[in-house]
């Protein structure tokens, strides 16, 4: 399975050791047949948890059941959740230049009529629509994660014609990565000394809380999703190639 | 333990590290980092130390449980504390004080890793805050984050090297955490789906011997088994624990792997107990004995010393699997109390600090030696006695020879055994304590033997002299073994907390 | 925490915090080491010393701290322990000292020590050990602790043996973890109780204990050497010479031995061991490990490895002392501790220092070593003397309370052990002593160091002979206060507590009448030690003997024999010294004879003084041995070979004698039935008989006498033989038992020999080849007479004086006799005074045929008298007197021929001539008044009957007549019988060469099957770990989530 | 067999697949596939787990997967650059040994 | 067999066939690729569970982020970037120097 991790680009699809072939068939068929009589079986607890949950929906500060879940009942788990995001772009983070400027416009020789064009109509539509899905998370399907995640798309789109060039290891970014979790743990622990518990939003505030929360943290999951994907650009004829080149080292 | 559960102690322990990771990203690289980071880990050990005393200070020995968010535990998450993951998490910020003031020194400007300093305290302190939170949740899906954000930033952290072994170990280490992690999250989806709620404690109340149940139980099994790296399925270990840094491959192999073990025996013995049959205990005694003998058989095989250690963590394991078969006859129902669990617990934190100063140590004597080469270690007594005294203590101790915690750790194992009637995990035990012998003299023996070249002729390039901040270390961390081999009854009570509790 | 519970755990501390400081210190700071070392050592000592006076006066010491659930880490220092403790102590002292000396200047000094020091440490630790889990604990660091010490030197062959040292060690050590576990479980805390714990504990099925048994002995058998688990001993000594000698003597094998003792007393308790059977299983062990040590012992060259498997076969005395389940034996055994201990870590020491000054490690370089090192090898000759169980040094207490206890537990194969390996240890012993002291040094030393003012560093002097001193101190005052031996006799009664039986009736007390009269001799001998009073010393040596002269004639002494044997061998030891005197004026060698002679004379006349058994034994075994280089003196070939014969005869009298006294003092002691009497009675009749030149066990006299000086072989015939006698008379049950099955033998062989010996004596054509078959004739009337005497109890009381009056009368008229030989060249014709030399020749020769007024014819008439109720005795009697014509006119005859050969000396020797005259007016029977009230006068004249002369007559005759016919006939060899038993001895040897060669290719037929076994199974764990290296990880998760599902589903 | 029963079936379909993929597939990059899809898998289990009852959707499920998706993003991005850089590694020794 | 329910099971086969595709497909570019329609299938079937947080999200990462990643890897590892390679081969000496030997 791992123990020969071959990296070639033209092998075949499938290595062909009869024996681990055969032995996995059966076993995905058998994994398949007993999870089909489970479902199949099993009625089940059918409503899970979702009548606890419309109950204290109002508690939450928030309408959206979803948003209530990630950001008030469960809020723990999002908060190790951005720690994992975190962890990624830390390990992916190229270790130089930290006193290259955050953002950078390059003046490009060969311009790419089509990306261009594309870039200026969709990028701010896009961040307009990022801002409308955060702001309505708190009661439609929505939230901080979605806005990230196409603003994140909005970068991939600039930095794909290498008119901008955002250096992520810069002091600026790096602030902005780590916004989000320190802004969680700060609200949380300082909640601590106000309502006694970690993250007990209190009432009158939950709604506020959750909105500045769900902010801070798409601002960083925009730039952590960007930097993972600026850190396999390779742009060729820009001098930044080098460095970023280099970053992949 | 009211003030504690509602004050911030435990969360703390959690967060701490956490804020140490963000400080650690956003100062980058000056000579303050060591510094800071030492203190940080001072002020983590301290916490820790206040939680475990104010823990025993009850003297209830019942769980405590720390409700987030106030919304109780179908809907919230609650963090949960008993004997066993107290005892875990004392571990760990003892591991950390010890292995960060290793790694200040380590990768301080003398020695050529220094350069990588930047991406390691951040991913470090992740890693420590990760281990803290999976010890103390009590939530099926917050066990299966911790678990994501251990495996990831393990895995980094053993592709800090950049060499291409290195890297190839990281990858292939990575992938195989996510795949046990998506088997783990498969068997959470069924237990939601069957008894509508992620609260272990609750899960645990409604768990029988129903058919989901028991798909949901062979999954975590197989996934975490994965994780842990038992026998059949220990493959990425050696390379992943020889090619990462010395202080990354010591928390691993000390802590990383225990954390999954800490989840299964969780699984187990509380939460779904109900689902265990005898055949399977059996199976996992088997394959931990298995693992014993190949773990050694390997060990004494390899060339590189840090392969010998990695599969000597392979050989531990299987000693610590022991406790399956033995607790399902000890104590009839299968929960992880009785002698057999006792005998694991303190196997735990036996390996754990003694295989933490085999690897220091190693790394020392890799250092002062240029290469990882066993064969190149002869005569290397002379120049490094210090450490090859903490790693021939290590080694007494994973082999179970009297004056160490290994000892009474073996003693416990062969006494349960004999107790439940189950003579052949005996033989298994002192065969595998023969094999252990094996090779550590190996090693021994080639430190001893002065080889007239070596001796008179000192390396030619003038290797780093190893910083004795380093050595020290190796050596507190090798004290604390042979001290845990006197007072067996201190650790012993902490564990036996686990014996009392019903529930988890 | 007072000192009762704080002192043994300092005790055990001190070493190993000494330990850890060496390790701490560089290597160039050897003074801070070194006083760090000493220091520490004191330091214990004086701890030890504190404890033994508080346990002597009762106080109870322990340190209890909590290991486990319900174990305690306990040390106790009871009086087992301290046994042990304070031999460690002392000998760490020492070791650490020659320690010193011997690494002057070598590599990692501060590693040994260190180490050293922890050894210790755990071997005190082990001592102090209060139940089986710390002992356990313990144990398992010694070994760690020991395995830097083998491999200290880091070369190829100590790390092999330290690798084979620690797969012995390590598996024994599993066996024993398995051992105890599985005893904890079923029998709760292990605390060592004085009288056993199991016996008491209810419900134990005693199967698993015999299981567990078996397991314990087998962990504790690889430290104690037993038979199989032996291999790591011999392959270590690789080692340092002080390792091995701390390992041998002090810690790993008597941790071993000391781990046995605990288990079998205070965890089994011995009835209870017993009566499951479990301690006849280990005597067997330990027998056959005391036999095989020894035979291998016997086949190796380097000394080293000699004395390794010398160890390997000593502490299974401890081991057997245990396993026979009685207490005297356990009193040997715990005393056989300490011992072996001192006389072992003397041996090494010895060795250490040869291989360090002289480079010397092979024996057969050994030659001449005495020379070159006197001290060291004084030193080495004590210890090895000890370890054959010569009497007054240690080893000899331990076997004798051994012997006395299979005797008490009626296990009469131990004896025959015991006999058999002492006679190995001194097949194996003697020759390297040989080598030391009696042979030249062949080819220059190996390595030799320059010559210091001593013959080495002090550092490695002194402590040989410190415990060689001790070695013979601690056998000497065995039985004073402080001994080992009281103190295991304390132990012993503490163990058997009920049934302890009074053991004062087998106590080695060493006292001899007068012992005054010895002092001037032993004066002597010290002077000896000094080249510058040599000369003056030679001179005073006839003064030696006056005082037991003086003693004897004036001195009042109710011990009628003993004052008349003292009479004999004082006066002649006189003469002997007077005509030495002269004879050895211009010899080269006259040193070493002097030295000797002085030793046989201590001896001699100590044997005859002594009234204790031990003290008669001591001296005898101090006369034999140093009467064997008196007949080497000469170093021709006929001196060597005879001298072997020699030392080998005295040696299996030696061993005879042990076991008959062993056997006798048992029964005065605790006898009850008679019947085993006749077999000590049997024993001692051989052992004596060997000396009194008994029929067949005579053959090393003709060979012995004729080879050694005039002075010497005079003393042989005439007073040492005499010794014999005088053990029969001691010792045999004359006044008061009819043995019959043992008088007829005993006369029969005693007139054979005076008939037959007469006859070949005749045919020789040497002189003194001629008196000594003629000594074994008359020899031969006295065995004839005791027979009687055990034959008819009753008639004892005559037969007494008559036999020690004849006895007299030959011990003179032989001693003339021989010197006489010395005055050939005087003898020559042509003369004025040669008339008067030949009368001295012919009083002696006619006054032993027992013409009338003579004093033979007195003796023999005494006999006649005595034994007059079985007239067949008598007319033998006067038949031998024909036997002893004929030898005496034989004699005549060769002296007259001598006396032509010779040159003509004109001046006459006086200082040879007046001795001889003396010893010949002693024949006469006027001079002495025999101390016995005795009807004197009657007996003179009834000596003037017909019977006494017609003899002699007939023999003269028949000498005379055969002239020519015994001209004509070929010598036949002096030693008659010998070259039977030589024949016997090759056949022996050559089936031992054949087992040996036997069991060598057994050996490499194995290692070959291990070796293949060992190819085969790297193959196939190739292929297995080419497969498991799981190229296919995926299929075998697959496969293991399979059975798992079929492990949860069904 | 309501449609929800129907996606449970299919997402533990989609997870067989995946786990089948896992084991035999040759590349990298094809393994970093097939967990992914495990993945998708796994999600689409617990979004028709979530909707079993028609009236009420329980939103917990929901939660778990949204997290579940930036976790495995996460996952996949580390593998795929950890894949990147051994690539590069063995191109630039390559370059070196022409 | 109302038309809700054909659909279901057009929607679960194609993305079942998608699934096997993505991982088995002859070149690695096609599998990308099919796998990011899987992505975008998947927001659709989870649209249909009612579950529209996660549509969205599952389409802006599932499809968008992932896809882009794995393309842009797919891109790196291509054998046909000489040209940029000479330029890396300089930089890459300089850089191949840092990644010596380290513990």
């Amino acid at each position: 399975m791992f123990n020969t991790l071959n990296i070639e680009y033209d092998s075949p699809a499938v290595d062909k050791s009869a024996l681990s072939l055969i032995a996995s068939v059966l076993v995905a068929g058998f994994l398949l047949a007993v999870t089909i009589t489970i479902v199949l079986s099993d009625k089940g607890h059918n409503t899970g948890l979702a009548p606890l949950i419309t109950q204290n929906i109002e508690l939450s500060g928030v309408t959206n059941p979803v948003t209530a879940v990630l950001l008030n009942f469960r809020a723990y788990d999002t908060l190790l959740e951005i720690a994992v995001l975190l962890v990624v772009v830390l390990a992916i983070l190229p270790t130089r230049d930290h006193h290259a400027p955050f953002f950078k416009r390059i003046v490009v020789s060969k311009k790419n009529l089509v990306l261009s064009a594309l870039q200026r109509w969709i990028a701010p539509a896009v961040v307009v629509f990022a801002g409308y899905l955060l702001w309505a998370g708190a009661h439609q399907p929505g939230g901080a994660f979605q806005a990230g995640a196409l603003l994140a798309g909005a970068s991939v789109l600039m930095f794909q014609s290498d008119t901008y060039q955002v250096n992520y290891t810069s002091l600026m970014a790096r602030v902005l990565l780590v916004l989000s979790l320190v802004v969680f743990i700060t609200i949380g622990t300082a909640l601590i000394y106000f309502e006694g518990s970690l993250l007990t939003y209190p009432l009158a505030f939950s709604g506020l809380l959750i909105l500045l929360i769900e902010t801070c943290a798409t601002v960083s999951i925009t730039l952590a999703l960007a930097s993972l994907y600026s850190s396999f650009i390779v742009s060729e004829n820009t001098s930044v190639t080098d460095n970023k080149h280099r970053t992949i080292k | 333990m009211n003030e504690l559960s509602s004050s911030l102690l435990l969360p703390a322990i959690v967060f701490l590290p956490l804020l140490a990771a963000i400080i650690a990203f956003l100062i980058g690289r000056n000579q303050l980092q060591g510094r800071i980071n030492i203190c940080f880990s001072l002020a983590q050990f301290l916490l820790v130390v206040l939680t475990t005393l104010l823990f025993l200070h009850e003297q209830t020995y019942q769980s405590e449980r720390y409700v987030i968010g106030g919304w109780g535990a179908p809907l919230g998450i609650d963090l949960i504390v008993d004997g066993f993951s107290i005892l875990m998490i004392a571990l760990t910020g003892l591991l950390t004080l010890l292995i960060t003031l290793y790694s200040a020194s380590y990768f301080s400007d003398k020695y050529s890793a220094s350069e990588k300093s930047l991406r390691f305290w951040p991913l470090w302190w992740l890693l420590i805050s990760g281990l803290n939170a999976l010890f103390m949740s009590a939530d099926a899906f917050n066990i299966y984050v911790c678990l994501e954000i251990i495996g990831l930033s393990a895995a980094a952290l053993v592709a800090l090297q950049g060499s291409r072994a290195a890297l190839e170990a990281a990858l292939r280490y990575l992938l195989v955490g996510l795949l046990g992690s998506l088997f783990y999250l498969f068997a959470i989806a069924i237990l939601y789906r069957s008894h509508g709620t992620l609260d272990l404690m609750q899960i645990a109340e409604t768990a029988n011997h129903s058919f989901p149940d028991k798909v949901a139980m062979i999954l975590i099994t197989i996934g975490l088994l994965l994780k842990i790296a038992l026998f059949p399925l220990h493959f990425w270990l050696p390379p992943a624990h020889a090619n990462a840094p010395t202080p990354v491959s010591a928390i691993l192999s000390a802590l990383v792997v225990k954390a999954s073990l800490y989840i299964l025996i969780k699984f187990w013995f509380d939460v779904l107990g109900a689902t265990i049959t005898l055949g399977a205990s059996q199976m996992l005694g088997a394959l931990g004995g298995a693992g014993i003998i190949y773990g050694s058989w390997c060990a004494f095989r390899a060339t590189q010393l840090k392969v010998l250690i990695a599969y000597s963590t392979v050989a531990q394991l299987g000693y610590i699997f022991l406790l399956f078969p033995l607790s399902e006859y000890s104590m009839g129902v299968s929960s992880f109390t009785g002698s057999a669990s006792q005998a694991a617990v303190y196997f735990i934190v036996a390996h754990a600090c003694a295989k933490a100063a085999m690897f220091l140590a190693a790394g020392n004597l890799i250092l002062a030696q240029g290469n990882g080469e066993i064969a190149q270690l002869k005569g290397i007594a002379v120049r490094e006695p210090l450490n090859v005294l903490v790693f021939a203590v290590a080694g007494i101790s994973l082999i179970g020879l009297p004056p160490s915690a290994g000892f009474i750790a073996k003693w416990l194992l062969l006494t349960t055994a004999i107790e439940s009637g189950q003579w052949w995990w005996v033989i298994v035990v002192i065969i595998g304590g023969l094999l252990g012998a094996m090779y550590l003299f190996k090693v021994l023996s080639l430190a001893f033997s002065t080889d007239p070249a070596v001796v008179e002729s000192p390396t030619s390039k003038s290797t780093p002299q190893v910083s004795n901040v380093m050595t020290t270390v190796a050596l507190i961390l090798a004290l604390i073994t042979l001290a845990l081999g006197f007072n067996a009854e201190f650790i012993l009570n902490i564990s036996n907390t686990v014996s009392e509790v019903s529930g988890i | 925490m007072n000192m009762s519970t704080l002192l043994p755990a300092f005790i055990v501390i001190c070493p190993i915090l000494v330990g850890l400081a060496v390790m701490a210190t560089p290597e160039h700071k050897a003074l801070q080491r070194r006083s760090l070392n000493i220091a520490g050592a004191l330091i214990t000592l004086g701890l030890i010393g504190m404890l033994l006076s508080g346990v002597v006066n009762g106080l109870d010491f322990e340190t209890r701290l909590p290991l486990l659930p319900n174990i305690d880490f306990v040390l106790h220092g009871d009086a087992l322990s301290l046994l042990f403790v304070s031999l460690s102590g002392l000998l760490w002292l020492f070791t650490t000292i020659y320690a010193i000396g011997y690494f002057k200047d070598s590599a990692n000094r501060s590693r040994f020590f260190a180490f050293f020091s922890l050894c210790v440490g755990a071997t005190i630790g082990l001592a102090l050990a209060g139940n089986l889990v710390t002992f356990l604990i313990f144990y398992e660091l010694l070994t760690l602790v020991t395995y830097p010490l083998i491999a200290h030197k880091g070369n190829a062959a100590s790390i092999k043996a330290a690798r084979t040292y620690l797969i012995y060690t390590m598996i024994g050590g599993a066996l024993l973890l398995t051992g105890v576990v599985w005893l904890k479980v079923l029998a709760g805390p292990l605390d060592f109780t004085s009288a056993g714990l199991l016996a008491g504990l209810p419900g134990l099925n005693n199967t698993h204990l015999q299981i567990i048994f078996v397991l314990l002995i087998a962990g504790l058998g690889v430290k104690a050497a037993l038979f199989p688990l032996h291999g790591w001993l011999p392959i270590s000594m690789a080692a340092p010479a002080p390792v091995s000698a701390l390992l041998h003597a002090v810690a790993v094998v008597k941790a071993g031995a000391f781990g046995i003792v605990r288990v079998v007393y205070d965890i089994y308790g011995v009835e209870f061991a017993s009566d499951l059977g479990l301690t006849i299983l280990l005597a067997v062990i330990a027998g056959f490990t005391i036999i095989y040590g020894s035979v291998k012992a016997l086949s190796q060259d380097d000394l080293k490895r000699r004395l390794a498997y010398s160890t390997v076969s000593q502490v299974s005395y401890i081991a057997l002392g245990t396993a026979i389940a009685g207490p005297i034996a356990t009193i040997g055994g715990l005393v056989h501790l300490v011992h072996q201990g001192l006389m072992k870590i003397t041996l090494f020491f010895c060795a250490g220092n040869l291989a360090e000054t002289l480079g010397v490690h092979k024996i057969s370089q050994m030659n001449g070593a005495g020379k070159r090192m006197p001290l060291t090898m004084a030193a080495f000759t004590i210890a090895a003397f000890g370890m054959i169980g010569v009497p007054p040094i240690a080893g000899f207490v331990s076997k004798w309370y051994l012997g006395v206890g299979a005797l008490e537990a009626q296990a009469y194969w131990v004896l025959g052990v015991l006999a058999i390996s002492s006679l190995l240890n001194a097949s194996y012993f003697l020759p390297i002593i040989h080598a030391i002291w009696f042979k030249e040094q062949s080819q220059p030393w190996p390595k030799e160091v320059a010559k210091l003012r001593l013959e080495t560093h002090w550092m490695l002097l002194l402590p040989p002979l410190v415990t060689a001193f001790f070695a013979l101190a601690v056998g000497l005052f065995a039985s004073s206060a402080f001994s080992p031996l009281t103190w295991s006799a304390l132990i012993a009664s503490r163990e058997y507590q009920a049934i302890f039986p009074d053991i004062s009736g087998i106590a080695l007390k060493y006292s001899t009448g007068h012992l005054w009269v010895l002092i001037l001799p032993t004066l002597l001998l010290l002077a000896m030690a000094f080249k510058t009073l040599r000369a003056k010393v030679i001179r005073l040596i006839p003064l030696a003997p006056l005082p037991t002269l003086l003693a004897a004639l004036l001195v009042a002494n109710e011990d009628k024999i003993g004052q008349s044997f003292l009479l004999l061998t004082s006066a002649i030891w006189f003469i002997a010294a007077l005509y030495a005197q002269a004879y050895m004026a211009n010899d080269n060698k006259r040193h070493r004879f002097y030295l000797f002679f002085i030793l046989t004379m201590i001896g001699n006349l100590g044997v005859v003084l002594s009234q204790e058994i031990s003290s008669f034994i001591a001296f005898f075994a101090l006369m034999s041995f140093s009467a064997y280089p008196l007949i080497l003196h000469s170093e021709s070939d006929e001196a060597k070979s005879a001298a072997t014969t020699y030392i080998r005869w005295v040696i299996f009298s030696e061993i005879v004698l042990f076991l008959g006294l062993v056997g006798k003092t048992y029964y005065a002691a605790f006898g009850t039935e008679q019947l085993p009497v006749v077999w000590v009675s049997a024993l001692l009749i051989i052992g004596f008989g060997v000396k009194a030149g008994l029929a067949t066990l005579h053959v090393w006299l003709p060979k012995a006498h004729p080879v050694a000086p005039i002075p010497a072989s005079a003393l042989l015939s005439a007073v040492m033989v005499k010794v014999g006698l005088l053990g029969w008379i001691r010792f045999l049950p004359l006044g008061d038992a009819t043995i019959n099955i043992l008088a007829q033998p005993m006369m029969v062989l005693g007139f054979t020999a005076t008939f037959l010996a007469a006859i070949y004596g005749a045919l020789q054509d040497n002189a003194k080849t001629v008196l000594a078959y003629s000594t074994v004739s008359q020899l031969g009337i006295i065995a004839a007479s005791i027979g009687f005497a055990l034959a008819t109890p009753d008639s004892w009381a005559l037969l007494l004086p008559a036999i020690v009056l004849f006895a007299m009368h030959h011990g003179f008229a032989k001693a003339s006799l021989f010197f006489c030989v010395g005055l050939s060249s005087a003898l020559k014709p042509g003369h004025k005074l040669t008339p008067f030399l030949w009368l001295l020749v012919l009083v002696p020769a006619l006054s032993l045929i027992g013409l009338p007024l003579s004093s033979g014819a007195l003796a023999k008439a005494a006999l006649k008298d005595a034994t007059s109720s079985w007239p067949l005795f008598s007319t033998l009697l006067v038949m031998s007197a024909i036997g002893t014509a004929l030898l005496m006119g034989r004699f005549i005859e060769l002296m007259r021929k001598q006396a032509m050969l010779s040159a003509s000396s004109a001046k006459l020797n006086w200082r040879l001539i007046l001795p001889t005259a003396l010893s010949a007016l002693m024949c006469l029977s006027y001079f002495y008044t025999p101390p016995f009230e005795f009807k004197q006068f009657q007996t003179i004249v009834s000596t003037l009957s017909w019977s006494a002369v017609w003899p002699a007559l007939t023999g003269l005759l028949i000498i005379f007549a055969t002239t020519k016919l015994r001209a004509k006939l070929p010598v036949p060899p002096a030693g008659d019988l010998l070259i039977a038993y030589q024949t016997l001895a090759h056949l022996s040897d050559r089936t031992r060469q054949k087992i040996a060669n036997l069991n060598t290719n057994i050996a490499q037929y194995i290692n070959m099957m291990l070796s293949h076994l060992q190819r085969w199974s790297l193959i196939v764990s190739g292929h297995l770990s080419k497969l498991l290296t799981l190229d296919t990880p995926g299929t075998v998760m697959t496969v293991m989530l399979a059975a798992l599902l079929y492990a949860f589903l069904t | 067999m309501t449609s929800a029963l129907l996606y449970a079936i299919a997402g533990l379909a989609l997870f067989a697949i995946g786990f089948f993929g896992v084991v035999v597939a040759s590349h990298v990059m094809r393994k970093i596939l097939a967990l992914n899809v495990m993945g998708v898998g796994i999600f689409m289990f617990l979004i028709a787990c979530a909707k079993r009852n028609p009236l009420v959707v329980d939103p917990l499920p929901h939660a778990m997967v949204l997290t579940g998706i930036v976790i495995a993003v996460a996952g996949t991005a580390l593998a795929l650059n950890l894949m990147v850089r051994i690539h590069h590694i063995d191109q630039s020794s390559q370059e070196q040994s022409k | 067999m109302s038309l809700v329910m054909i659909f279901d099971a057009l929607l679960i086969f194609s993305m079942f066939t998608l699934g096997w595709m993505s991982i088995f497909s002859l070149s690695l570019f096609r599998c990308i690729v099919f796998f990011v329609c899987l992505g975008l299938l998947a927001a659709i079937a989870w649209g249909r569970l009612g579950a529209f947080d996660v549509a969205i999200a599952e389409a802006a990462i599932g499809a968008g982020i992932t896809g882009a990643l794995l393309l842009a890897a797919w891109n790196r590892i291509r054998p046909h970037r000489t040209k940029a390679i000479e330029l890396n081969v300089t930089n890459a000496k300089t850089s191949q120097k840092d990644t010596t030997e380290h513990v």
